[in-house]
């Protein structure tokens, strides 16, 4: 309920028409994820444990930094690395991308979500799964063009970052942009976060990033998570950050308007067979049809040569 | 009657609802449903807040510990969140990841809550009284002390110094604390005496 | 650190080298990341391994571990060769200057005075050459060979850029590149700060390589100046505090010395405590040595503390050498010590060569630990399979295991790297049983008084007349020991030029250590701490955020020592006439009637820039020492030694290999290994995820970083046949260990003199209790080997060998 | 009325003139199948578009029809494969099958006398038969893939989206041609004795599958019983 006090909703997963939001304030937010300021530190994900009170299992080392080894449905975000050669410089680069749900502006899961309500998108722009109507049916995972989405085998919910909209609901920031020691991670109004981000991109440059940008994929209508990115003419470096995402052309089709189209050939086909029952009449056997029969049965119990039939039905 | 009975089970068995139903699918239903998604109520908005500095390392962050209980006689406080102290000047809210996960601290399952005590020989700790382990502590130091306390050296100066039993101090520990330790290492002549610092 | 936290924001070159700050101290590296965001900063970062600090860095310059001095030796060379220093600064703030004796010299790796048989240095020819009139001599053209500049040049002229490379394995025009970026500071308008840690101070000559960039900031006049200064990032959150208080082998709280065999009384132990200025005019603070020794030791024992019985001198033990811990693990394991007690602290996953530890702690009589989390050392006795292979019915050690509170139920002041005294409050109650730090000792000496009082006993004196004031004698409030600290007057202070005027009447908290006087008038536990619970109250529990001219220094937050100085030696942020060097980071300046600024002036308020007075004013020179005379036990000036075990030799001094001076124990010289049988370097050091061995008892940091490791590069994995993610064993000549193998390309090999060096990295944070997986510390591997100045123990740079094995320890 | 009666008194075995179709194990079978495919049919539509999710009530919310419509599936594939089992011999093509393609006018007009005579299944029964089979497994590959809860991650996201498009394509195909299949019986009276008495009167069988019936009578079955 405080949702809709707070935070209206702008799209609701399996609604076809949500009641417009008419309490909207206009300010859609951001998170603003500048890969050059990250230490790879993770007190994102320690932040976003505490706050959220997950409890991820304890895990194992397999060569790597990053812990847990993905997504779960405890760990909302995670740190990746990436140990990438510049073949421009020689040099070793080692990136750290915080991974996590991007609050896309046309969100994949949303579409792809059949449980009415289980996935909103609130006017500001936050994306966030509501688990009493979550049916774990993972469409959301199907749905999502950065494989965010976790389905817990636990209660078989579906989990991901939230952007801690309760915090947002009360006027605080996320507890991962809160706890970011070097302010890798901002939180503002979308249009603030761009404005910090092309200063933050003009800075790169002049420290020789000559691709350094803005990661605000088109593809999914921008989303309220954005990264600055050194090399953002290569975002696949960064632990595989899709280089141009969108809602994959299978989810559309299978989510799109042939849904209609579907259901109403069905009920073409329900009412073109009571029209044709209507218009022809039921197919009947008449007396005729019996008494062949009979005759048949008859003939062939006398043993007598069957003729062929000649009375007409 | 009946014919149009049947016509109706036909359109149930046949179209599986669907003509009743695509009704629906045009959007009516979820209008009228109420919509009970909820933003998880703010969890502190009722919590007591006690302003504290981060154990860890020297940068000593300030940080806010939110507590269950409003302080009243009856309510026996309990810790329910940890987070950055906004107005503190050098990390401004911010947290590292162990400063942020400091509540995982207060609460481990390996916190000691019991004075333990092992035997010589023993492959156990056991439970003992506060007063059965201070006493014992105390009579050990004594014996000791008085059997290996040097007061002169051999060039006959005054050194009281013992050097048999020694006290490694922690540096995550108050100035308080360090105040009251150094007095009593001090004052019974010990020398052995350190803390992290150096190592 | 000489500056503040913030104070990083403000500068224009940040060097990490010696530290790896983004991941041991997060948040205070933010202001790293303002000053690149803000200024247009750089940040540098020298360092054997590509770390997290290295990710964010303008330029990364890999260095062989346990080589800083030739880096940092070839960085002087760099800027005297080229010029590029503060000329004005270097004339006016140090002692570039001063004479020094003509029979000080350096030959074949050694400096005069060694004596071999000591493994020390007689330090007598380290000094200034004195007129007639007890100053020092000074040559203003910096001409004269023997004047410190000159010596300083012939000094580190064998550091070239090539040779530099031939023992750091740092490429050459890397690190020219490197010197390059520094030598840019050396105009009074651009800045450069340094962060460092314990990657400078755990090697056998630590305390030198922290000289060797304090030489590089003073050249480049970058000391007491915003956006300077040399930053110790110091490890726990309370060991600036500890180290303050003394509570240390050697020391009095407010870096007074314990008296030693050879300060017979207190007129011995003063005569040397003189401080007599050693150039005109000087203010040579610590001229009030003695007032600051009284107030201490009436703070210990009150009234028994009198002048008749020398300030009850004799009470304070004496030392006949440091006891520092490698040496009181020695003794331990030589069956030398009967009772350890362990106040929050893990020596077996800390200290060197665990399997010396273990030995050691098993012969105790008695061990006490203290603290609010299961420990190893508390458990040393028992069996954790390969994690801890003990017989436990072999050792005989009483073990008491004293559950304590933890920051949330505590209360008190804590002192932050930049020296900030913050209090703090407590939410909840200790759990079980658990007590105070505070109460346990208070519990322990009042039995220990009521046995001298009933029983007599050695020496009982300076435990029943231990001064104990508090309200409840069991159990002492942090306010009743923070004032306590502070000090107050025991009979009225009166201004020294009028009499009749009290500066602090009797029984009233000092505002200042200015008013702590020599006669008993006076007490104050900790000198420098005096001003942090004055009359107007708890001052380390100021909470005002202002911070005038956006500065970096927010001086109503907390307290700082000395006086709330918040930079030290602010008064070389200005030039000799007082004005500031640069003056868009204006700091402490000359008004025309006094200093003023944002900062207490680290100076006589109202000495007029025409005296002459240094801004180094706890010096008896005034200036700050390039030369350090006889301050350091292994010489005046860095130099190169190979770490006590090496793949290569010295090539400045073939027949030195590692410090000479250098604490090692002779059992402990036979375990070192040699590259023949451990031909790679290691290195410890900690990870972001984990506080030592605390945080694997954390839940959520167990589940960050869940399993020990080792980081190897690829090229030594593909050598060896490691699998990333494999199981290795390291070993040393002193133990071995199983890790999981992390293979990098953030470490490369390096080309030392010619043949590959490879490096193994091998962090810190487990142990097997708590929540993480089992897992063994690098000390099972690390030698017995200290620092020559300050002991602490050689960490970083070690030899290894490694090979794949096919499964993990069995627990 | 009346013509019954008179029917009744003119040739009084008429009435009684029936033919075994449909053994019982067969309709139980046929049922089962039906049963399930209306299951699979109300829970499938049900998290096919929103407008149907009120639909999940009928098996305890949306979590409970996710759960269950998968198990449904399970049942489906093997009601139906025993089905297939039992039919498939009877479902081969033949000429006379298309022919009553081409005269599909006629089969829409009711018109049967033109047509061909007919074994046991007419071209439109085989059709539905031969394409319900591939429905149902391509349905059940597909529906195991997205079967999240044990099948996670065997094949990766894209696949699924894949998987997803072609399980809801395939299964709209399928319950169009199940409305086929049920008008159809229903349009032709006397059709659904067949799967619930297990017989149909003899002009029944005369005027949908002469064939079928003639064999019927002679008592000879070249493919054995014609009882399915």
């Amino acid at each position: 309920m405080s949702s809709y006090q707070s935070l209206d909703i702008k799209r609701r997963s399996a609604t076809e028409f949500t009641p417009p939001a008419i309490r909207s304030t206009g300010l859609e937010v951001a998170k603003l994820i500048d890969v050059s300021k990250c230490i790879g530190c993770k007190a994102c994900q320690s932040a976003c444990l505490e706050w959220n009170n997950l409890k991820e299992d304890v895990g194992v080392n397999v060569g790597v930094y990053d812990n847990p080894h993905d997504l779960t449905p405890h760990s909302w975000t995670l740190m990746r690395f990436s140990e990438w050669d510049n073949p421009d410089t020689g040099n070793m680069e080692w990136l750290i991308r915080k991974d996590g749900c991007m609050h896309c502006e046309d969100p994949g899961c949303l579409k792809a979500c059949p449980a009415p309500g289980a996935i909103v998108q609130y006017t500001n722009g936050i994306v966030d799964f509501i688990s009493e109507n979550c049916i774990g049916c993972a469409y959301c995972v199907k749905g999502c063009p950065f494989n965010i989405p976790r389905i817990s085998a636990v209660d078989r919910k579906s989990y991901k970052c939230t952007l801690c909209s309760d915090r947002v609901a009360v006027g605080q920031g996320p507890a991962c942009a809160k706890a970011c020691p070097t302010a890798a991670i901002m939180f503002g109004s979308k249009t603030d976060m761009q404005e910090q981000a092309a200063r933050r991109v003009e800075d790169l440059k002049s420290r020789g990033y000559a691709n350094a940008g803005l990661y605000d994929p088109a593809g999914v209508g921008g989303t309220h998570v954005m990264y600055v990115l050194h090399h953002a003419d290569k975002p696949e470096i960064y632990h595989g950050l899709p280089n141009d995402p969108k809602i994959s052309p299978l989810v559309n089709a299978w989510k799109g308007g042939a849904k209609l189209l579907a259901l109403g050939a069905i009920a073409f086909a329900a009412v073109g067979a009571f029209f044709h029952h209507t218009v022809v009449g039921p197919n009947k056997v008449s007396p005729t049809d019996e008494e062949n029969a009979a005759d048949l049965v008859e003939e062939a119990e006398n043993g007598s040569p069957q003729p062929e039939p000649t009375r007409a039905g | 009657m009946i014919g149009e009975f049947s016509r109706r089970q036909f359109l149930r068995t046949a179209g599986a609802g669907i003509a009743g139903t695509t009704l629906g699918a045009m959007g009516f239903g979820g209008a009228e449903q109420a919509l009970a998604q909820a933003v998880r109520p703010f969890r502190l908005a009722q919590t007591t807040e006690t302003r504290n500095t981060c154990p860890y390392c020297s940068v000593a962050c300030g940080i806010i510990m939110y507590g269950l209980g409003d302080r009243s006689r009856n309510t026996q406080a309990s810790l329910i969140h940890i987070e950055g102290d906004p107005d503190h000047p050098v990390n401004r809210g911010t947290l590292c990841p162990k400063g942020a996960a400091l509540l995982d601290f207060v609460k481990a399952d390996t916190r000691l809550k019991h004075p333990m005590y092992r035997k010589p020989g023993s492959d156990k700790f056991e439970r003992v009284t506060w007063d059965f382990a201070l006493d014992r502590i105390a009579r050990l130091m004594k014996d000791d002390r008085d059997a290996n306390f040097i007061e002169k050296n051999k060039d006959g100066v005054t050194v009281n110094r013992w050097t048999t039993t020694g006290f490694l101090a922690a540096s995550a520990t108050t100035n308080e604390t360090a105040t009251l330790t150094y007095k009593v290492v001090r004052s019974a002549g010990m020398l052995v005496f350190d803390n992290q610092a150096r190592v | 650190m000489t500056n503040t936290w913030q104070d990083i924001k403000n500068t224009d070159l940040v060097v990490v080298m010696g530290g790896n700050a983004a991941e041991a101290h997060p948040c205070g590296f933010k202001w790293v990341i303002e000053a690149k965001a803000n200024r247009g900063a750089k940040l540098v970062v020298v360092d054997p391994r590509y770390t997290r600090t290295a990710s964010v860095s303008d330029f990364y310059c890999p260095i062989r571990p346990g080589t800083d001095i030739a880096f940092l030796g070839g960085v002087i060379n760099y800027l005297l060769a080229n010029d590029k220093i503060q000329h004005e600064y270097v004339k006016a703030f140090t002692n570039a200057s001063y004479l020094i004796k003509p029979e000080f010299g350096w030959n074949e790796g050694l400096f005069t005075g060694y004596d071999e048989t000591k493994r020390g240095y007689d330090t007598s020819s380290w000094d200034y050459q004195l007129g007639e009139d007890g100053f020092a001599k000074i040559d203003d053209t910096l001409q004269d060979p023997q004047c410190v500049y000159q010596l300083m040049k012939k000094h580190f002229a064998v550091y070239t850029p090539e040779m530099v490379e031939r023992i750091c394995g740092s490429p050459k025009d890397k690190f020219l590149k490197v010197a390059e970026m520094m030598s840019e500071c050396s105009t009074p308008t651009k800045t450069m700060t340094s962060l460092y840690a314990l990657g400078w101070t755990q090697h056998s000559k630590g305390a030198q390589n922290i000289r060797g960039m304090a030489m590089i900031q003073l050249l480049l006049g970058n000391i007491g100046v915003r956006g300077g200064g040399m930053q110790a990032l110091r490890g726990h959150s309370n060991i600036q505090g500890l180290t303050d208080l003394g509570l240390m082998s050697n020391l009095i709280p407010g870096y007074l010395n314990m008296p030693t065999d050879k300060e017979k009384d207190l007129g011995a132990y003063m005569s040397t405590r003189g401080f007599k200025p050693l150039r005109p005019g000087q203010t040579s603070y610590w001229q009030n040595y003695k007032k600051f020794f009284v107030s201490f030791q009436k703070s210990m024992w009150g009234d028994a503390a009198k002048v008749e019985n020398d300030w009850a001198y004799d009470w304070l033990p004496k030392l006949d050498v440091t006891y520092d811990v490698l040496r009181a693990f020695d003794l331990m394991a030589n069956g030398k010590m009967n009772g350890y007690f362990c106040q929050g602290f893990n020596p077996l996953m800390t200290f060197p060569d665990r399997g010396k530890i273990t030995k050691a702690l098993s012969k105790l009589k008695f061990l006490v630990t203290m603290d609010p989390l299961e420990t190893e050392t508390s458990r040393f006795w028992e069996n954790h399979g390969e994690y801890n292979e003990v017989k436990s019915a072999d050792i005989q050690t009483e073990v008491f295991q004293l559950p304590t509170s933890c920051f949330a139920e505590d209360e008190g002041s804590l002192v932050n790297s930049s020296r900030w005294l913050q209090w703090h409050w407590p939410a909840v109650k200790p759990p079980g049983e658990a007590k105070l730090d505070t109460e346990i000792m208070a519990q322990i000496y009042l039995r220990l008084k009521a046995m001298y009082q009933e029983e007599g006993g050695k020496l009982p004196d300076p435990i029943v007349n231990l001064r104990w004031p508090y309200a409840n004698p069991e159990d002492p409030t942090p306010e009743e020991l923070a004032k306590e600290m502070n000090g107050a007057a025991l009979a009225d202070v009166t201004d020294p030029t009028d009499p009749t005027k009290i500066l602090v009447a009797k029984g009233k908290q000092l505002d200042t250590f200015a008013q702590l006087k020599d006669d008993g008038s006076t007490f104050s536990f900790c000198w420098i701490y005096a001003g942090c619970f004055t009359e107007s109250g708890n001052q380390m529990a100021r909470r005002d955020v202002s911070d005038p001219g956006d500065a970096g220094l927010a001086p109503k937050w907390a307290w700082a020592w000395p006086v709330n100085r918040r930079i030290l030696y602010n008064r070389a942020s200005s030039d000799v006439n007082g004005k500031p060097w640069d003056p868009s980071r204006k700091l402490v300046y000359w008004t025309g009637e006094k200093w003023g600024g944002f900062d207490v002036p680290d100076y006589g308020p109202t000495i007029r820039p025409e005296q002459s007075v240094g801004p180094f004013i706890m010096n008896p020179e005034g200036v700050a020492r390039l030369f350090s005379r006889g301050m350091m036990r292994d010489g005046p000036f860095p130099s190169h030694y190979e770490p006590f075990e090496s793949p290569v030799a010295n090539v400045i001094a073939p027949k030195i290999r590692g410090n000479p001076a250098a604490r090692i124990f002779k059992d402990d010289l036979v375990a070192l290994g040699t590259p023949d049988k451990y031909p790679y370097v290691a290195t410890s050091y900690r990870l972001t995820e984990h506080f030592h061995q605390w945080t694997k008892h954390v839940w959520v940091n167990a589940v960050l970083q869940p399993e020990f490791f080792v980081e190897i590069s690829e090229q030594l994995a593909k050598e060896k046949g490691i699998d990333k993610g494999g199981w290795v064993r390291v070993w040393s000549n002193r133990g071995s260990v199983k890790a999981k193998a992390v293979v990098t390309k953030r470490i490369k090999p390096l080309m030392v003199d010619g043949k590959p060096v490879h490096v193994v990295g091998i962090p810190q944070h487990w142990g097997f209790m708590g929540k993480t997986k089992k897992g063994f510390h690098p000390n099972s591997l690390t030698p017995f080997v200290g620092d020559a100045n300050i002991e602490t123990p050689e960490y970083k740079a070690f030899l290894v060998n490694i090979e794949a094995i096919a499964s993990g320890p069995v627990a | 009325m009346a013509i019954d009666v008179e029917r009744t008194s003119v040739r009084p075995l008429v009435e009684h003139t029936v033919i075994d179709r449909y053994h019982a194990k067969a309709r139980v079978n046929h049922w089962v199948t039906a049963i399930t495919f209306t299951l699979l049919t109300l829970s499938g539509l049900a998290l096919f578009h929103p407008g149907l999710y009120w639909l999940t009530a009928f098996f305890g919310g949306g979590s409970g029809t996710r759960a269950i419509h998968p198990w449904f599936g399970v049942v489906l594939l093997m009601s139906f494969s025993l089905l297939f089992i039992q039919f498939w011999k009877h479902n081969f093509w033949n000429r006379d099958d298309t022919q009553w393609v081409k005269q599909i006018d006629d089969v829409v007009k009711g018109d049967e006398e033109h047509l061909p005579e007919l074994d046991k299944y007419n071209a439109g029964q085989k059709i539905v038969f031969w394409l319900m089979a591939l429905f149902i497994l391509i349905l059940f590959c597909t529906g195991l893939v997205i079967w999240d809860q044990y099948f996670h991650g065997i094949v990766t996201i894209e696949t699924n989206r894949l998987a997803a498009l072609v399980h809801s394509a395939i299964a709209i195909c399928a319950i169009l041609l199940l409305i086929v299949h049920v008008y159809a019986g229903i349009w032709v009276k006397g059709s659904v004795r067949s799967m619930t008495q297990g017989n149909v009167t003899g002009g029944w069988a005369w005027r949908h599958h002469r064939k079928w019936l003639r064999r019927e009578v002679r008592g000879a079955e070249p493919g054995g019983s014609t009882e399915g």
